[in-house]
């Protein structure tokens, strides 16, 4: 990852913050707690008052221009330490629908919220168990909206929820409804990640107001994929994790007198996930790098990402537990929190199966 | 008629007798009766088919009549095994004294121990833990440290087990501790029966990832075990626990073997919740094509069950070939788990969506990938196939 | 692979025959020919001697009645040894395919000559690159046939074709011409594998009878079953030949002043293609039972068997040269001939991605 | 416009100017130029464009320009290398002179060597085999016998070298010989430059699985060679040849990339050959997600070594990455080279079907082979990466 100077040191203040307020054990005590929430207040406050949700908004627009590298590498970093917060609902997905798919006069009024964090959206545009990028099912009936949507991110604790449909002519349109509005059920659930998901259930919910941008369609998927790439990233700072750990574990473990590191082996099944790391980041990066240039070919870029780092995160992850032994497979570690994470990730907008198959489609064939 | 079919027949009358159709369906980790002072039945049937099996001695069916086992030759614990499968029928009793214990009591037990333990164990009235590994010894077995020191008609035990099954709730174990600590490693090993109700052993549950705690660490603070409870000669253990670990991978094998054929397919999950092409097959062709593999696979590894068992009657197989299974078997049951997941989507995500077939999908998912490990790793069962099947140097 | 008394037998007489008339060096010899032969008469008449394409069929119809698994023990050894013959398009083919779709007296009058070897027959069922079953350019019209078969084995040298087509309602037909009959062309070329195979261009060739059985279509796929599961006893036994060539090898061969068959990793490797060997053998062995207990089930268990062999057999043939290092890759080794024979034989009637997909339509997904 | 800019905009219009349409196409083995006292061209263009670059010294454009190099820094030489690229022009000249003897010689060989041999290098006119591989030692290069005894001012040299590319046609052949057979494996050892016009040199080509021959086995029958052949200092032979294979895995990694880019692309193969759902989509689900899945690996290669030359400018990238290059690059091509076949059916099961462009995919198939092999096996690449890379223990 090739960084300028402020991208780097904004890398090291985010790491700095992540490791005070943000370690590991931050997540188990999420988890462990009974009400299904979906962040720690003050997590957030504190990323917000580093910036966090306005890093790679453009300075005009009042936000840091540290471009998508930038907010690339501090999702790395919440990889690393599995940090729970609404960058990844909010700050990226929410933010790049209302800017992509939202008019100016929208953007004016619904960004600055989310950037400084005040505001809390989420998208919601799953239906059923398996991600699919048209909604099918979720209705747009003159200024209402009927329909049920899955694997909300964070909505059990959003103010507003942007809500894909079909309207009348089986045109994509995306609703702004508060999460409170009537007509609207949301069912918090806490997946193995510790995380909070939300089922919302749509019955003809009033829209506060529906995007008004001229290209819903294309803004919407170059939203959905300029987001699938920063989950991307988050899921090669989790590998990058696993790796090290095992690593450090291989160099430190001792089997029959010798350090269970020098078992050749292990070590050519660390060194070979090591090679798919390094292809899986090569990947991230360069998909980091096309949304800064605004790219054609983001699609094929997202796609690329989001199989490379879900095939690895899942494979380092097994590794991880198997070359941990019976460790491995305890609470007691973290290395069981990064397994389920990275099926979680597989699973959102799309799992490897889903992109491999969209990648031969861009690619022609 | 042969005298094969004659019993074939005899026991598949019987069991379709005292079987009861809710005892004929897959078994779920919950409903499992586990041996011991707290037995719990989940239901009145399981119960009875569970005393039915118990008192014709066919909770284990190869052990001598005199002991109270069922007195079966392997031809006809075999039959009874597959007449078990075919009916569905749910193995009546867990227990590690049953799987582990047991056969090797029978073979370097004394006659005092064998007629105290061997009863018991058939009947299910002791749950036996097993205490083999310790925190810095995993693979590596015969680095243990627990020790046990001489005190004339006793041991004194002290030192630390780990992976001790629900030891919080067994009422015996069975240990290896070191007797001669200046001996070879694996020389000054000696194995020792201990009552798990003996002053100075506590336990300590472990959470495991599947959010299940089955697992204990066992401390042992100078706890004095009598010395008729040493298995076989002084600094001999590790004879024993070689005859004992033959029949865990043997055991680990048969279980994947049984929970295969009982278990929810994958097929059927796939088309009730996944979309289907017009030809009927699954749009998804990437997790087509890897469930192929892996049912090929599978079903394999039946084939090849059924070759070691027809290999062994007539002496034409490889004798490599039996180490493999458990290296295949716990992989394959992973990969099914990762398929499973992935055909679930959304709903594969929780443990705890108080959907109890879901979450309990799910937790076996995080619960299996202990099956690599546990037993011996996949990594040595490699390291044995090499070495001692295909005959690599050390 | 359990056989009886009488099978063993058979397989050990076999195996010293080929020992003696057929090393692999017999196929060097056959391969370095100028002119593209399709097999040594010598060995196929040693061959017909020991009754080698009798084997299966039962006594009754004057076969030697060992089955399909003892053919099945004699293909694994012709596989350990490369060996050039008629056996599989023709005993094997051919004999099932005027057994299962010929009518009694085709059967009574056809068969023997097979069973001999005095005749050799062979079948043109592919079209096109890659088999698929139905043919559908190849057409009948009344007594003629016309259209264009590709890799059929041994056509150059045989003395007549069973040549599948659609008839006017499209049904499947099976006619059987004459190598030399007018308006058939032979194009035999020579493939890496050393052995013949030949392109047949039938221009309104006249047909000397149509198969008259009464249930062609079924009996065809039947035959195919069949000849595809012989044709993976064949690709076991070259699997089992290269993995003990390679155990051999890495006992022998010092690098760094140690055997390299000390090195855990090749260790690791060469354990786990075993597994795959041995479940991809038992397989086999389930499937040549299968043909003897006339299974419904022969067409899962004909897939099963080509894709698994299929993929050790390539799989053990890539270790192979590679753990045999530069050696691996000369033409002075034996290991390149089993290479390239495990190319020829995952196209033939069906590679393994055509049979995974087989397998999962056969198993209703 | 930058400095950098404008030399990219001169060397692009050069290459518009100097490089023949025809030698834009993709490069195949037959009409490679290598270089030597019998080189020879394919056509009239193929000598022009070899030519052109020679006389700017191109063929070698980092070397310095007193001997007859380009004398370009590493930015102008990567300017240089992605115009080629952009524009798919031929490598000018193949010579393992070139790729490793030269970069070697100019750190360690004298005055007179350098001025004898590099420039005759640069201008392709010796080609030069290279002899460090012995039949008994492969990857362990160091425990190589040939040996070179003092003679005066002459070495006497006896043994046998394998894989030395064409020696049969080669006019020199740098050699790592013993000169120390008492020393440990590494300090014995020395690096000769061997004229193969000497007397007591014979070669045999080796027959290769592709069907070619390009490989000798050479053998050195008390051959004479001058002392002033000698390549560092006596018995330093090892740090020399340790420069050299440097260069190798640098070459080797390099020529991935660029056979990459100007390869028959797998996606128009098979688009033409297979058929197609209505959706557009190849029919074979399974070949198209490994399609899929090696395409991605391939376009994520070009990324890494983008990042890498991006991160060396820098400094921001770890120094393992590079390790990895050469495990991937041969890794991914031999992927490839499994799919292409797959896509050609039964037109990719033959070398000699005298269709020349499938006859040369196929022998690429079988040639390929050789890459995770040759230039340190994959086996040690992994090895170095753990070692080296990870900082695992040996």
């Amino acid at each position: 990852m090739i960084l300028n100077e402020e991208q780097r040191l904004l890398r090291s203040t985010v790491a700095d913050f992540l490791n005070r307020e943000a370690p590991i054990e931050a997540l188990r005590f999420l988890r462990d707690k009974e009400q299904a929430l979906a962040w720690e207040p003050a997590l957030w406050q504190g990323l917000c008052e580093l910036g966090a949700p306005a890093v790679a908004q453009p300075e005009q627009a009042g936000g840091l221009g540290f471009g998508a590298m930038g907010m690339g590498a501090l999702m790395i970093e919440a990889g690393r330490r599995l940090s729970a917060s609404p960058l990844v609902s909010s700050a990226i997905f929410a933010q790049a629908v209302i800017r992509l798919c939202g008019n100016a006069t929208q953007g004016d009024r619904l960004s600055p919220g989310l950037m400084s964090g005040e505001n809390v959206a989420t998208v919601a545009c799953q239906e059923g168990t398996h991600f699919q990028p048209q909604p099918t099912q979720c209705r747009r009936d003159a200024d209402q909206l009927s329909g049920r949507k899955t694997m909300v991110l964070d909505a059990g604790s959003a103010d507003y929820l942007l809500v894909t449909a079909r309207d009348q002519n089986g045109a994509l349109c995306i609703g702004r409804l508060a999460c409170d509005a009537a007509g609207v059920t949301i069912t918090p659930h806490r997946f193995m990640d510790g995380r909070q998901y939300a089922t919302v259930e749509l019955i003809d919910a009033l829209v506060d107001e529906w995007l008004q941008g001229e290209q819903i369609a294309v803004g919407f998927q170059r939203a959905l994929d300029e987001t699938t790439i920063m989950l991307s990233a988050e899921m090669l700072g989790g590998s990058r994790e696993l790796l090290e750990r095992t690593l450090a574990y291989l160099q430190e473990r001792e089997q029959f007198d010798v350090k269970i590191g020098t078992f050749q082996a292990l070590q050519h099944r660390i060194a070979e996930a090591y090679c798919q790391l390094e292809l899986a980041a090569a990947s991230v990066y360069s998909a980091l790098s096309a949304i800064d240039a605004d790219s054609d070919a983001l699609s094929e870029h997202a796609s690329r990402a989001k199989a490379l780092t879900g095939d690895i995160y899942q494979h380092l992850s097994n590794e991880a537990v198997q070359m941990h032994g019976g460790m491995g497979v305890t609470d007691e570690m973290d290395i069981g929190l990064f397994l389920k994470r990275s099926r979680v990730c597989n699973q959102l907008w799309g799992d490897s199966a889903f992109h491999k198959d969209r990648f031969a489609a861009l690619r022609g064939y | 008629m042969t005298e094969r079919d004659l019993f074939r027949q005899e026991v598949r009358e019987w069991l379709e007798a005292h079987c009861p159709v809710s005892q004929r369906q897959p078994i779920i980790r919950e409903e499992q009766i586990w041996a011991g002072s707290r037995v719990a039945f989940s239901s009145e049937e399981a119960k009875a088919w569970f005393e039915a099996m118990r008192d014709r001695g066919w909770t284990a069916p190869t052990w001598p009549t005199e002991y109270g086992g069922g007195g079966l030759d392997t031809e006809q614990a075999r039959v009874l095994e597959q007449e078990m499968i075919r009916l569905g029928c749910r193995p009546p009793l867990y227990d590690m004294g049953l799987w582990m214990l047991g056969p090797a009591l029978l073979n370097f037990g004394s006659e005092a121990q064998k007629t105290t333990h061997i009863p018991r164990i058939v009947r299910g009235e002791t749950r036996w833990a097993q205490g083999y590994s310790e925190p810095g010894a995993g693979s590596d077995l015969a680095s243990l440290t627990t020790r046990a020191v001489d005190d004339g008609d006793h041991f004194i035990v002290s030192g630390t087990k780990i992976w001790t099954t629900r030891a919080d709730v067994a009422d015996w174990i069975f240990c290896l501790v070191r007797t001669d600590p200046d001996a070879p490693k694996r020389k000054g090993i000696s194995f020792l029966l201990i009552d798990m109700h003996s002053a100075g052993i506590t336990t300590r549950p472990i959470a495991l990832i599947s959010g299940e705690s089955e697992f204990c660490q066992t401390f042992f603070d100078e706890v004095r075990v009598p010395k008729n409870n040493l298995v076989g000669a002084l600094n001999q253990g590790w004879e024993v626990a070689k005859e004992l670990l033959k029949h865990e991978r043997k055991l680990m094998a048969t279980m994947e073997t049984i929970t295969e054929k009982i278990d929810v397919g994958l097929v059927e999950l796939a088309k009730s919740r996944l979309p289907m092409t017009d030809a009927g097959h699954l749009a998804n062709t990437d997790l087509r094509t890897r469930m192929a593999e892996h049912l090929m696979q599978a079903d394999a590894l039946n084939d090849l069950n059924e070759l070691i068992y027809g290999g062994m009657k007539t002496g034409q197989f490889d004798p490599a070939i039996p180490l493999t299974l458990k290296y295949i078997g716990t992989r394959e049951q992973q990969r099914k788990d990762e398929l499973m997941l992935e055909i679930l989507g959304v709903d594969g995500l929780s443990m705890t969506s108080g959907k109890p077939d879901l979450d309990r999908m799910v937790r076996n998912w995080a619960y299996n990938k202990a099956h690599t490990i546990a037993g011996g790793t996949s990594e040595i069962q490699l390291n044995i196939i090499a070495r001692r099947g295909l005959g690599l140097p050390e």
